[in-house]
């Protein structure tokens, strides 16, 4: 039974290292200009922990398969450094990992968060609502319109509450149902909520930040791949939340131009 | 025994007739049964529910017989409704955190155990006592009842994030009736509990026998009182929140709503109100929650092992001071809840620290068990597997928590199967392992019959290999980030996970299934299991120096003096023993384990 | 003795029976042959406001569903010679209690198809069933949010593929309550409860009230963006009486 | 060594009074009821107890507290309103009450003689109880005049935060009020322990210190 239990840990081990090892199912490719740094992290912590949780389950295997079952005859030893010894040891060993992982996380972190978007990247404004994103770029005056809240209204798709006969800055506003970007072009992502708490997360990009009502919250990344991929909602929101998505499609700027004059004129 | 003579007087007189002495006890042995069999209620609806999300997921068109038949408008001819997959989930969430993991190991076992261990007759506050059990029973009904009134149970998940939760039924079914019940409920519940602390601590502090110094209480001891110092914390804390809540939905006033929401385009009449407040307050209790959860849970698996490694732990005080380290540490780090939450960026660093160094106690813990293996005489019996199965368990999911730990990391990996996979390993499973390592330990003792020995082995083996089947592949699906909370994956880069989807589908259906093999073992043991002699598994701690059962006043009107301290193993006992109970008269000075 | 309380039990089925039949007979008012109806065309006057299109693309499988025909906004939609479709008429005025109680046994129904609703408004009378169906294979819910005022009951529920129809009814007149499904922002329709006879406009515009007893009466036209007219008309026994309405475009 | 529980409690025992008697007065038994567990030194469990019960407490409040602050700094529509001054009149109440239980219990120090019901000195239990109704009774009238002035609960989140904290507070002092009827109950029929008077005491005195920093927060906050 022992012996039966410690092989079974052991294979469970190895078992799970497995499909991470053999890289079975993976997050899509980055595509953006700091997802790498995460990528790294993501890496690194894999490769302190896969080794400290095959270790010590092995050990937990090996003591079980050889101190199981023994009688009176066998006398009780004690593990050399005893307790205190482990105390070191598990100061030193997470400890360093703490510093190691923790430390040098900051780092990736602070690129992402702390470095405030370039002076010529490209704003876009988001807003979440159930369920689904809507985006809005400037237009040629660069100039957000004000937003009426008594004036959204989903019926006539004025998603953004916009005052087009009253606002200028309204007028020339193009609003989307995708998102479309310019590659290696910084976007600055202006993000608020209409309704409730949604979550912004684009794999691919390696961003996710949630909308918080009330809030005027904002991201920035820049995309170095063309393609198309998915913006997922990740921060419950009600029954329509597993379909609450968008696409987010990085062109060649002249396509990018091309695709903003006739999202205009649907206007 | 030796033991004190009869004392004249007892702390209350044992009740009368079937009502007193069953239903309205005030015997602290009664009401801990009562809690273990409430958790026994809830875990199996909780495990139930879990089936139909787990099919759901597996076969989204697929029609689940019976289900249509209970929420005909949820699931029409049993087709699950995205609001229904929603609503199960939530419930789920809230009877296994509520009415499982905080009840059975703290609350039953606690309840049982503490005042035995301790040498007490009873809990200081019988009555006070009743209640908290009554109350819990009354929070966990107006729970159910949710099921049963207006369009359902909420949906807003356990952690009901306001505004969803705030805004009423425009924001979707069951956001109505069903969330003012929900917060009702955990509200009575934090009552319950601090109704418990009330007993606990009091009880720890002043009614431990002569002899029973704190260097000689029982690992669970300890853990039941650091259990019970973060539950007074945590749910003083929770309450409140739930009443701002509430008053939200019904009083009209803006604590957690923020102005200019448009919902379901109607613009919500509440204004001003802070959306983050909710998430603060929630996870002050989130997540000493968690610890809430686990700490029992160690303190069973230090007990049980050390047991039937027939030696005591290697170091006594590090476990207690890494348990108290863990306590005191779960209100810093709650924080990771919200790396992504729009929480400033700067003090997202800040509770990342805490939380990878909160790691370094749980390590600790860890290695001193493992270092306790060493050389032992480990006994196998169901008790010492699920102990041993919890330390693997335990390791799995810990290790996981490094991830989670680091926002740069969490950017990919919030609100994705891994935060699942983890938090399941290391709250729900390892906890539920603890609670059957304790059942398996105490069931004896509790209800004078030994539980069928074969049926626990092969309980443990397919639960243990089954749990890795269900909660390992959580966290490659995590790794591709799989968004968790979702009833279905359409046409988006996830389609591809589903044949991962179905295979924990059916390994959660086994396993599940496989319980019942243990629902068997205790009903049946319960009345045709062979009696249990007083000490079955010969242990030193003071439940195993009284009959089983024990009597109404657990020392039969006496006295336990302790001279020992809770472990005693693998030393040269009286009698050819190789350990010395905790009232051994003082004569018997045993030796400190032989080294080899 | 078993037999005689068999034939007991018969007669006492047997009377119960007739009594039901009898009091449906009665709660129907019979159709007299002297009805007449109203029946006209709604037109619009001036060119209809530009809708914009609607892009599905949160949703691949209403993408794939319009793949050809682009959809747009049915705000305001017209047919030839200017008709208007989606006008709800309905007598306002003139009907008698008994007259505006009864209501027809036809069941309207509300059909979601490629991520649209079709018809885009359905009119029904008070308590009168209608049936919400879904031809989608993608998940849909329907939320009619009345004005709490009225006494209507706000529902809110998702129809899965392949899900069975929704039938149920509305307690109080309302025009109209909006109807939306949340999961696919753009879906939005109008429930139109009124008392007694009422008719729809078809592509061009043109109505037909039917089952209209002989009396002087208001009729009145609603749509969703142009909002209410109403005019008087008088209708002979057996007669069609003719009433034409025409909303100017703003 | 087996040791004679009546022995080791003696000392500390002062025979317990059955439910017999209103003819004899009501002795004090310093042996609080509590189980004789012999751990020397181990106060009784209520002392223990009050101060549990009095940090869960402390937790709620401080848990509001917070979000109080959170709340004002979170929107822009906070609007202060001014303490209705009969706050200030109750005050004065919930301290003078507190007071005159330190009266009622000074006569009851466990080495002082238990006076019979009938004795002037349970006067002052009363005495404090009436001043808890008053209490409540004015915070009542608060709620009553910030009413009249338009200011109701959902109004404004100042007055939300207003009267969720004076109410969660009266709430507990009512509870107060019901240890001290109690403790009045236990004087007429059977034993009073020491313990549940000092718990009490302790509640009660609580309550004044919990008001206070109560009404500083809301003057200088709301």
């Amino acid at each position: 039974m022992a012996k039966l239990l410690a092989v079974t840990i052991i294979i469970i081990a190895i078992g799970s290292a497995i499909p991470i090892v053999g890289h079975y199912w993976e997050a899509p490719a980055n595509v953006s200009t700091h997802g790498h740094l995460i990528d790294d992290q993501m890496s690194d912590t894999m490769v302190e922990t896969g080794i400290c949780f095959l270790v010590s389950q092995i050990i937990l295997a090996v003591f079980i398969w050889k101190y199981a079952n023994r009688g009176r005859e066998h006398r009780i030893g004690r593990l050399p450094g005893g307790a205190l010894g482990l105390v070191i040891l598990a100061f030193l060993v997470v400890g360093s990992e703490v510093i190691a992982l923790g430390v040098l996380g900051t780092h990736a972190w602070a690129e992402v968060y702390f470095k405030p978007p370039g002076p010529n990247a490209m704003p876009v404004q988001v807003q979440a609502g159930q369920f689904a994103f809507y985006f809005r770029y400037p237009g040629p005056d660069g100039v957000f319109g004000p937003i009426h809240p008594d004036m959204i209204s989903e019926a006539t798709e004025n998603f953004f509450g916009l005052d087009t006969t009253h606002d200028a800055a309204s007028k020339d506003d193009i609003v989307t149902a995708e998102m479309d970007i310019p590659i290696n072009r910084e976007i600055h992502l202006l993000m608020h909520s209409k309704d409730l708490g949604h979550s912004f997360f684009v794999p691919a990009m390696r961003i996710q930040q949630d909308f918080v009502p009330g809030l005027d919250l904002s991201l920035h990344f820049t995309a170095d791949k063309i393609g198309r991929y998915e913006i997922v909602c990740t921060q419950l929101c009600g029954l329509g939340h597993y379909n609450m998505k968008a696409y987010l499609s990085v062109l060649s700027p002249d396509d990018f131009d091309k695709w903003l004059k006739q999202e205009a004129a649907l206007q | 025994m030796h033991n004190m003579p009869a004392d004249p007087t007892l702390h209350h007189a044992p009740p009368q007739g079937f009502i007193r002495k069953y239903i309205f006890s005030i015997d602290h042995k009664v009401i801990g049964k009562q809690y273990y069999a409430l958790g026994l209620v809830a875990v199996v609806t909780g495990m139930v529910l879990s089936w139909i999300m787990r099919v759901h997921l597996g076969w989204t068109n697929a029609r689940i017989p019976g289900v249509g038949f209970f929420t005909p408008a949820g699931a029409p001819g049993g087709l699950m409704t995205p609001e229904l997959y929603l609503q199960i989930m939530t419930m789920h969430a809230t009877l296994m955190v509520f009415f499982v993991l905080t009840v059975a190991p703290f609350a039953a076992y606690g309840n049982f155990f503490l005042p035995i261990q301790v040498g007490a007759e009873d809990m200081p506050f019988p009555h006070i006592n009743m209640m908290s059990f009554w109350v819990t029973l009354v929070a966990f009904c107006v729970l159910v009842s949710s099921f049963f009134v207006g369009d359902g149970p909420t949906l807003a998940g356990w952690t009901s994030y306001a505004p969803l939760s705030a805004v009423g039924a425009a924001a979707g079914p069951g956001q109505g009736t069903g969330q003012v019940l929900w917060a009702v409920s955990i509200a009575i519940f934090c009552v319950g509990q601090l109704l418990g602390s009330l007993n606990f601590i009091p009880t720890t502090l002043d009614l431990r026998a002569k002899g029973m110094t704190f260097s000689r209480m029982p690992y669970t001891v300890w853990a039941w009182f650091i259990t019970s110092l973060m539950g007074l914390t945590a749910f003083a804390v929770l309450m409140p929140a739930c009443v701002l809540l509430i008053l939200d939905h019904v009083a009209g006033t803006s604590f957690f709503v923020a102005s200019n929401l448009v919902v379901n385009d109607q613009l919500v009449p509440h204004a001003g109100g802070s959306t983050l407040l909710w998430q603060h307050l929630f996870w002050f209790f989130g997540h000493p929650e968690v610890y809430i959860a686990i700490v029992p849970g160690m303190g069973i698996v230090s007990h049980v092992l050390s047991t039937n490694l027939r030696r005591p732990l290697l170091s006594y005080k590090v476990v207690i001071g890494s348990m108290l380290t863990i306590a005191f540490l779960s209100y810093m780090v709650y924080g990771h809840h919200m790396f992504v939450s729009g929480m400033n960026p700067v003090s997202s660093l800040a509770f990342s620290f805490p939380t990878l160094i909160i790691t370094i106690p749980a390590t600790i813990i860890v290695l001193i068990w493992l270092g306790s293996i060493y050389k032992s005489r480990l006994r196998i019996n169901s008790a010492s597997l699920f102990a041993l199965g919890f330390i693997s368990m335990f390791i799995s999911g810990g290790i996981s928590g490094f991830f989670l730990a680091q926002p740069t990391i969490d950017i990919m990996l919030h609100a994705t199967y891994f935060v699942v996979g983890h938090f399941h390993l290391v709250m729900a499973v390892a906890a539920i392992f603890g609670i059957f390592a304790g059942t398996y330990f105490w069931f004896p003792k509790m209800f004078g019959r030994m539980l069928d020995e074969r049926l626990g082995k092969i309980h443990f083996w397919l639960t243990f290999v089954g749990a890795y089947c269900i909660f390992m592949p959580f966290h490659y699906l995590g790794f591709a980030a799989n968004v968790r909370r979702y009833q279905a994956f359409v046409d988006d880069y996830t389609v591809h996970l589903i044949p991962v989807h179905r295979f924990i589908t059916i390994a959660a259906l086994a396993t599940g299934a496989a319980q019942f093999i243990f629902l068997y073992n205790i009903i049946h043991s319960r009345f045709w299991g062979k009696p249990a002699p007083e000490n079955p598994w010969e242990a030193t701690s003071l439940e195993w120096t009284i009959p089983s059962p024990p009597p109404f006043d657990n020392f039969g009107g006496k006295h336990p003096i302790v001279t020992h301290d809770a472990y005693q193993y693998g030393v040269d006992g009286p009698d050819g023993k190789d350990y010395v109970m905790q009232d051994a008269p003082e004569g018997i000075a045993p030796q400190a384990p032989a080294e080899s | 003795m078993k037999s005689y309380y068999q034939r007991r039990f018969a007669a006492l089925g047997a009377s119960i029976a007739v009594i039901c039949i009898a009091g449906v007979m009665l709660s129907q008012r019979v159709r007299a042959a002297s009805d007449g109806s109203i029946k006209g065309t709604v037109k619009l006057d001036g060119t209809a406001p530009h809708m914009r299109g609607i892009d599905m693309s949160k949703d691949p499988y209403c993408v794939k569903a319009n793949a050809g025909h682009p959809v747009h906004l049915q705000l305001v939609e017209v047919g030839n010679g200017n008709g208007l479709e989606n006008v709800v008429l309905y007598i306002s005025q003139g009907l008698s209690s008994a007259e505006s109680a009864q209501k027809p046994t036809s069941v309207p129904v509300f059909d979601q198809k490629n991520c649209m609703y079709t018809p885009h408004v359905i009119a029904m009378d008070v308590g009168q069933d209608y049936k919400v169906i879904t031809s989608d294979q993608t998940t849909h819910n329907i939320h009619p949010e009345p004005n709490p005022m009225t006494g209507n009951i706000p529902w809110n529920r998702s129809q899965p593929p392949g899900a069975a129809p929704i039938v149920t009814n509305w307690k109080a007149e309302e025009v109209a309550i909006p109807v939306k499904c949340n999961i696919h922002p753009w879906m939005h329709g109008y429930f139109v409860v009124v008392k007694g006879p009422y008719a729809t406009t078809d592509d061009n515009g043109n109505y037909t009230i039917e089952n209209v007893p002989p009396g002087n009466y208001t009729v009145t036209a609603w749509q969703e963006t142009y909002g209410t007219q109403a005019q008087k008309v008088t209708v002979g026994a057996g007669q069609a009486a003719t009433l034409d309405f025409t909303f100017k475009a703003k | 060594m087996p040791v004679d529980v009546r022995e080791a409690t003696k000392s500390i025992a002062i025979p317990r009074l059955g439910a017999s008697g209103h003819d004899r007065p009501p002795r004090l038994n310093a042996n609080d009821g509590r189980l004789r567990t012999l751990q020397e030194g181990s106060p009784p469990p209520s002392s223990t107890a009050i101060w549990v019960g009095i940090a869960a407490i402390s937790m709620t409040f401080a848990a509001l507290t917070s979000a109080m602050i959170v709340r004002q700094g979170s929107g822009m529509d906070w609007q202060r309103l001014s303490l209705p001054n009969i706050l200030f009149l109750n005050t004065v109440i919930l301290i003078a009450s507190s007071v005159t239980l330190e009266m009622f219990r000074h006569k009851w120090s466990p080495a002082g003689k238990a006076p019979a019901p009938s004795d002037p000195t349970t006067l002052w239990l009363y005495v404090t109880v009436v001043l808890g109704v008053f209490f409540v009774a004015g915070q009542y009238i608060a709620w009553k005049k910030l009413q009249a002035e338009g200011l109701y609960l959902a109004s404004n989140p100042s007055s939300s935060f207003f009267y969720l904290l004076t109410a969660a507070h009266a709430v507990h002092v009512l509870g107060g009020l019901g240890g001290l009827l109690y403790i009045a109950a236990r004087l007429r029929r059977a034993t009073l322990y020491t313990s549940t008077l000092n718990v009490a005491t302790k509640y009660w005195h609580f309550m004044d210190v919990l008001w206070v920093y109560l009404l500083v927060l809301l003057w200088a906050k709301l």
